[in-house]
C-alpha cells in the first residue's frame, strides 16, 4: 500500500464520518461545522486527484461562503432550533433503508463495469491544468456558453433569493 | 514530490504550535473554577434571556450577495491566467461576464437591499 | 553551489545525506526535512510575532504621544516576553454554558489560518515554501478558515456580545473579500499566472505602477479583512466590550491577539509581493538570498507600518457606512478596474514599454478620478436632499 | 496509486449519506445540508473521471465548476425560501410546511 493510498483512505473515512455527523447531529450549528469538515475532506480528495483549482475553489466557495451562509441561516431561524422534538422525521428508517439500497445498488452496478479497476496514467510533467482550464472556459470551441450561462444563473439566483426572502410585501421585512 | 505535501506540513505545524502553546498554558495555569468566575461577562449585569439570540435578516442578505460574487469572481481566475494568450475576444467575454454580475449588484441596490436598516 | 547562494538546497541535501545514512527511506527523509524546514520557518515567525507585539505597542505609544513599554530591558524590549509568561501562567477560564469543543478549537484555527499563509510566500528566488499554481486563491482560502474561526469563537462563547461581535466581524470580512478577490485578479492578469513566485518574477516593472488603484483597493480590503481600525467595529469597546473574543482569556486570547498582529504583518508582505516586487529591489536579490529575504521583510514592515498608521490615525466607521462603502463604492470600482485593466492590457500589450506603463497608469488614475467625481456628485445631491428636508421640517 | 474504484465507491457512500439526510431530517436547513453532500459526491466523480481519462480534456473540471455554481445558486435560493417560510409560518420543519396542499 502506497502513501497516497493511505492518505486517501484516512481522508475518505474522516469525510464519511463527518458526513454521517452532518445528517445525525441534533445541533444544527454543529451539523454545519461537520459539513465544513466533510467539505474539507473532499478538497483534500481533489488535491490527491491533482485538481488544484477545484481544491482551492472548494475551500473558498464552500467553507468561505456556503458554510457561513448556512450558519447565518441557522441563526435567523433560531426559534425552532431549541431541539424540541426529534430531529428525524417518522419515516427516517425508510430513508436509511433507501440510502443503504442506493449504495448497494451503485456498488453492484460499478462492480459490473469494466472501467472500474482502471488506474491513472502518470500525471504529465509541466502540464498546467489551470491554463488549460482558462482555455476551455473562454475559447469559442470550448465551454464559453456554459461559462456565461453560469454567470446568468448566479445572478438569477441572487435576484430570486433577494425577492423571495425579503419582499417587503411579505410583511415584516427587517427587524 | 507533490508540493501539496508541504502545504499539508504547514497545516500540521500550524496547528501544532497553537495546540502546544495552549497545552503548556493549560498545564502551567491554576485551575480553580467557580460559578461567579465562569459566569458570562456582560459588564456586571445579570444575563437576560438566552445568549443565542436571533439575528436580523440583513446579515443574511450580505452573505448572499457575497456568495454570488465570490463564486463568480473565482471563476474569473482561469480567464485571467490565460488572458495574455487569448486576445481581445476573451477580454470581451470576461467583460460581458462581469457586466452580468454588476447587473445583479445594481438590482440588489435598487431594491434597497444593501441598506443596513 | 555554496551555502550563501542557495542555503535551502544545500541544507536539504546535507540533511538528506545524513538521514539516508541512518537507513531512512528517501521519501520519509524528504518529508522529515520538509517538516523541519516548516517548523523552523514557523518558529521564526512566532518569534517575529513576539517582536511585533513590542513594535505595535511602541508605535501606538508614539502616535499617541506616549513612551510605551520602557521598563523591562532596553526600550522595554523584554516586555513582550514577560507578557507571554503572564499569559502562560494565567488561569484558563471557560464560561459556563460554552460549547467546549468548538470553544477550544476556534483560537487554534485562528492562528493556523495565519501561519498557513506563509506556505506561498516567496522569501527569495530559491527560498519559497510551495510554488502552487493557485497561489493567490490560496490566500483567500486561508482567509476563509479565519472567518470560520471567528464565527466559531463567537457562537461557542455563549455570550451575546461575542455573538454580535462575531456576526458583525464576519459580515465585514466577507463583504470586503469581494474587492480583495477582484484586485487579486489584477496581478494575475498582468503576470499571466496565479503563482506568487511567478507574480514576483513577472514584476520587472512593479505592478503598483501598472495598477496603483488596485494596490490601494487591496490595502483597504486587507485592513478590513484584518478587522483593524478604522474597520474594527466588532471590537467597539463601548458597545460590544471586545467583540468575538470577549470570553477568551490566557493563552487562548493570546492566540487571537498574536494571530491578528501576524496577520497584519503577513498582509503587509502580500501587499509587497503582489504590487511592490516582493523580494526584488534593483537586482539586489541576485546578490544573495539572505539579502532578498531582508528586502522582503523590509517591504513587509513598511506595509505593516502603513496599516498601523491608518489604524491609529482614523476613527472607527459605523457598520452601515462601512458596508455601504464596500458594496456601493469599492466593489463596483474594483470590477470596473478589472475590466479597464484587461482591456488596456490587451490593447497595449504589443506596444513599447513606456507607452504600456503610461497607458496603464493613466487609465488607473482616470478610473479613480471618475469614481471620486461620481461619489462627490452623489453625496452632494444626497446632502442637498437631506438638508432641504430639514429646512422644510424646521419651517413646519 | 489509488484505483478509480475507490473514488467511485467513496462518492457513492457520500451520496447515500447525503440522501439519508435529505430523506430523514425534519429541519429544512438540515435537508439542504444533505443536498450539499450529494452535490459534492457528484463533483468527486467528475474530478476522478477527469484524472483517470485524458487530462488534456478539461470537460470534467469544467463540469465540476458548473456544479459549484449550481450548488451556490441552490443554497442561495433554498435558504432564502426557508427564511421566507420561517417569516410567515414561524417554522422550519419540513413536515409542517404545507401551504401547497390547498
Amino acid at each position: 500500500m502506497t502513501g497516497e493510498q493511505i492518505v486517501f483512505l484516512v481522508v475518505a473515512f474522516v469525510t464519511l464520518f463527518a458526513g454521517l455527523m452532518v445528517v445525525t447531529t441534533r445541533n444544527l450549528v454543529h451539523a454545519a461545522l461537520w459539513l465544513v469538515a466533510a467539505l474539507f475532506g473532499v478538497a483534500v480528495t481533489y488535491v490527491i486527484l491533482h485538481a488544484n483549482f477545484l481544491a482551492v475553489v472548494q475551500v473558498v466557495v464552500y467553507i468561505g461562503a456556503i458554510a457561513i451562509l448556512f450558519i447565518f441561516a441557522v441563526m435567523l431561524t433560531r426559534r425552532d432550533m431549541r431541539d424540541q422534538g426529534p430531529q428525524m422525521n417518522k419515516n427516517w428508517w425508510f430513508g436509511a433503508v433507501l440510502a443503504v439500497l442506493t449504495f448497494g445498488g451503485l456498488y453492484f452496478l460499478l462492480q459490473g463495469w469494466e472501467g472500474m479497476t482502471k488506474t491513472a496514467t502518470s500525471y504529465p510533467v509541466g502540464f498546467d491544468a489551470i491554463s488549460e482550464l482558462g482555455n476551455a472556459l473562454v475559447s469559442p470551441a470550448g465551454y464559453v456558453l456554459p461559462f456565461e450561462v453560469a454567470s446568468v444563473l448566479l445572478v438569477a439566483a441572487l435576484v430570486g433569493a433577494v425577492y423571495v426572502a425579503f419582499n417587503p410585501r411579505n410583511g415584516n421585512s427587517g427587524k | 514530490m507533490n508540493p501539496w505535501i508541504f502545504v499539508g506540513l504547514f497545516f500540521v505545524v500550524g496547528l501544532l504550535i497553537p495546540v502546544g502553546a495552549i497545552g503548556i498554558a493549560w498545564l502551567l495555569g491554576p485551575k480553580k473554577p467557580n460559578p461567579i468566575k465562569q459566569s458570562v461577562y456582560e459588564c456586571g449585569i445579570e444575563t437576560v434571556g438566552e445568549s443565542w439570540v436571533q439575528f436580523k435578516a440583513q446579515y443574511y442578505i450580505f452573505a448572499l450577495v457575497f456568495l454570488v460574487f465570490d463564486v463568480e469572481t473565482v471563476f474569473l481566475f482561469p480567464w485571467a491566467v490565460k488572458l495574455g494568450a487569448l486576445g481581445l475576444f476573451a477580454v470581451i467575454e470576461g467583460i460581458i461576464f462581469i457586466l452580468i454580475l454588476v447587473a445583479g449588484l445594481v438590482y440588489t441596490w435598487r431594491k434597497g437591499m444593501l441598506e443596513w436598516a | 553551489m555554496s551555502f550563501w547562494n542557495d542555503p535551502l538546497k544545500v541544507a536539504a541535501d546535507w540533511l538528506l545525506g545524513v538521514f539516508t545514512a541512518w537507513g531512512m527511506p528517501e521519501l520519509a527523509a524528504n518529508i522529515l526535512i520538509g517538516f523541519l524546514g516548516v517548523l523552523i520557518l514557523i518558529s521564526i515567525l512566532m518569534v517575529l510575532d513576539i517582536g511585533l507585539v513590542w513594535v505595535e505597542r511602541k508605535v501606538v505609544a508614539r502616535f499617541q504621544d506616549r513612551i510605551g513599554p520602557n521598563r523591562l530591558g532596553p526600550f522595554g524590549l523584554i516586555q513582550p516576553f514577560a507578557d507571554i509568561i503572564k499569559l502562560m501562567i494565567k488561569e484558563d477560564i471557560t464560561p459556563a454554558g460554552a460549547d467546549k469543543v468548538v470553544y477550544n478549537i476556534a483560537p487554534m484555527l485562528s492562528m493556523m489560518s495565519v501561519l498557513i499563509l506563509w506556505a506561498v510566500v516567496p522569501l527569495a528566488p530559491t527560498i519559497l515554501g510551495v510554488d502552487l499554481n493557485i497561489g493567490v486563491l490560496y490566500i483567500i482560502a486561508a482567509g476563509a478558515i479565519g472567518t470560520l474561526s471567528i464565527i466559531m469563537a463567537g457562537w461557542s462563547s455563549n455570550n451575546k456580545y461575542a455573538l454580535i461581535g462575531a456576526f458583525r466581524q464576519v459580515a465585514v470580512m466577507i463583504s470586503f473579500e469581494v474587492p480583495m478577490l477582484a484586485t487579486l485578479l489584477i496581478p494575475t492578469i498582468l503576470a499571466g499566472s496565479m503563482g506568487t513566485a511567478a507574480i514576483v518574477e513577472g514584476q520587472d516593472i512593479w505592478y503598483v505602477l501598472l495598477a496603483p488603484l488596485g494596490a490601494l483597493i487591496f490595502l483597504v480590503a486587507a485592513i478590513a479583512e484584518l478587522g483593524r481600525a478604522p474597520f474594527d467595529l466588532a471590537e467597539g469597546e463601548s458597545e460590544l466590550v471586545s467583540g468575538y473574543n470577549i470570553e477568551y482569556s490566557g493563552m487562548k486570547f493570546g492566540m487571537f491577539y498574536a494571530g491578528e498582529l501576524l496577520h497584519a504583518f503577513t498582509f503587509g508582505g502580500f501587499w509587497a509581493i503582489l504590487f511592490f516586487g516582493g523580494y526584488r529591489f534593483f537586482g539586489l536579490e541576485k546578490v544573495s538570498p539572505f539579502l532578498a529575504i531582508a528586502v522582503l521583510l523590509f517591504k513587509a514592515f513598511i506595509g505593516y507600518w502603513l496599516i498601523m498608521w491608518v489604524r491609529y490615525t482614523l476613527l472607527r466607521i459605523r457598520i452601515d457606512h462601512m458596508l455601504a462603502f464596500n458594496w456601493k463604492f469599492l466593489t463596483p470600482l474594483a470590477f470596473t478596474l478589472i475590466m479597464v485593466t484587461a482591456l488596456m492590457n490587451a490593447l497595449l500589450s504589443g506596444t513599447s514599454t513606456w507607452l504600456y506603463v503610461t497607458g496603464m497608469f493613466l487609465s488607473n488614475v482616470l478610473v479613480a478620478w471618475g469614481a471620486l467625481e461620481i461619489a462627490r456628485s452623489y453625496s452632494r445631491r444626497e446632502r442637498e436632499r437631506i438638508e432641504g428636508k430639514r429646512i422644510v421640517e424646521a419651517g413646519h | 496509486m489509488v484505483p478509480l474504484s475507490w473514488y467511485l465507491i467513496f462518492a457513492a457512500a457520500l451520496f447515500s449519506i447525503g440522501m439519508f439526510g435529505v430523506l430523514s431530517r425534519r429541519n429544512a436547513v438540515a435537508i439542504l445540508l444533505g443536498i450539499e453532500l450529494m452535490l459534492n459526491s457528484v463533483n468527486i466523480n467528475l474530478a476522478a473521471f477527469w484524472r483517470y481519462g485524458d487530462v488534456h480534456l478539461m470537460a470534467g473540471q469544467v463540469f465540476a465548476i458548473i456544479v459549484f455554481a449550481v450548488a451556490a445558486a441552490e443554497v442561495a435560493v433554498g435558504l432564502a425560501l426557508v427564511i421566507s417560510v420561517y417569516r410567515s409560518r414561524r417554522t422550519v420543519v419540513a413536515d409542517e410546511i404545507d401551504m401547497m396542499k390547498w
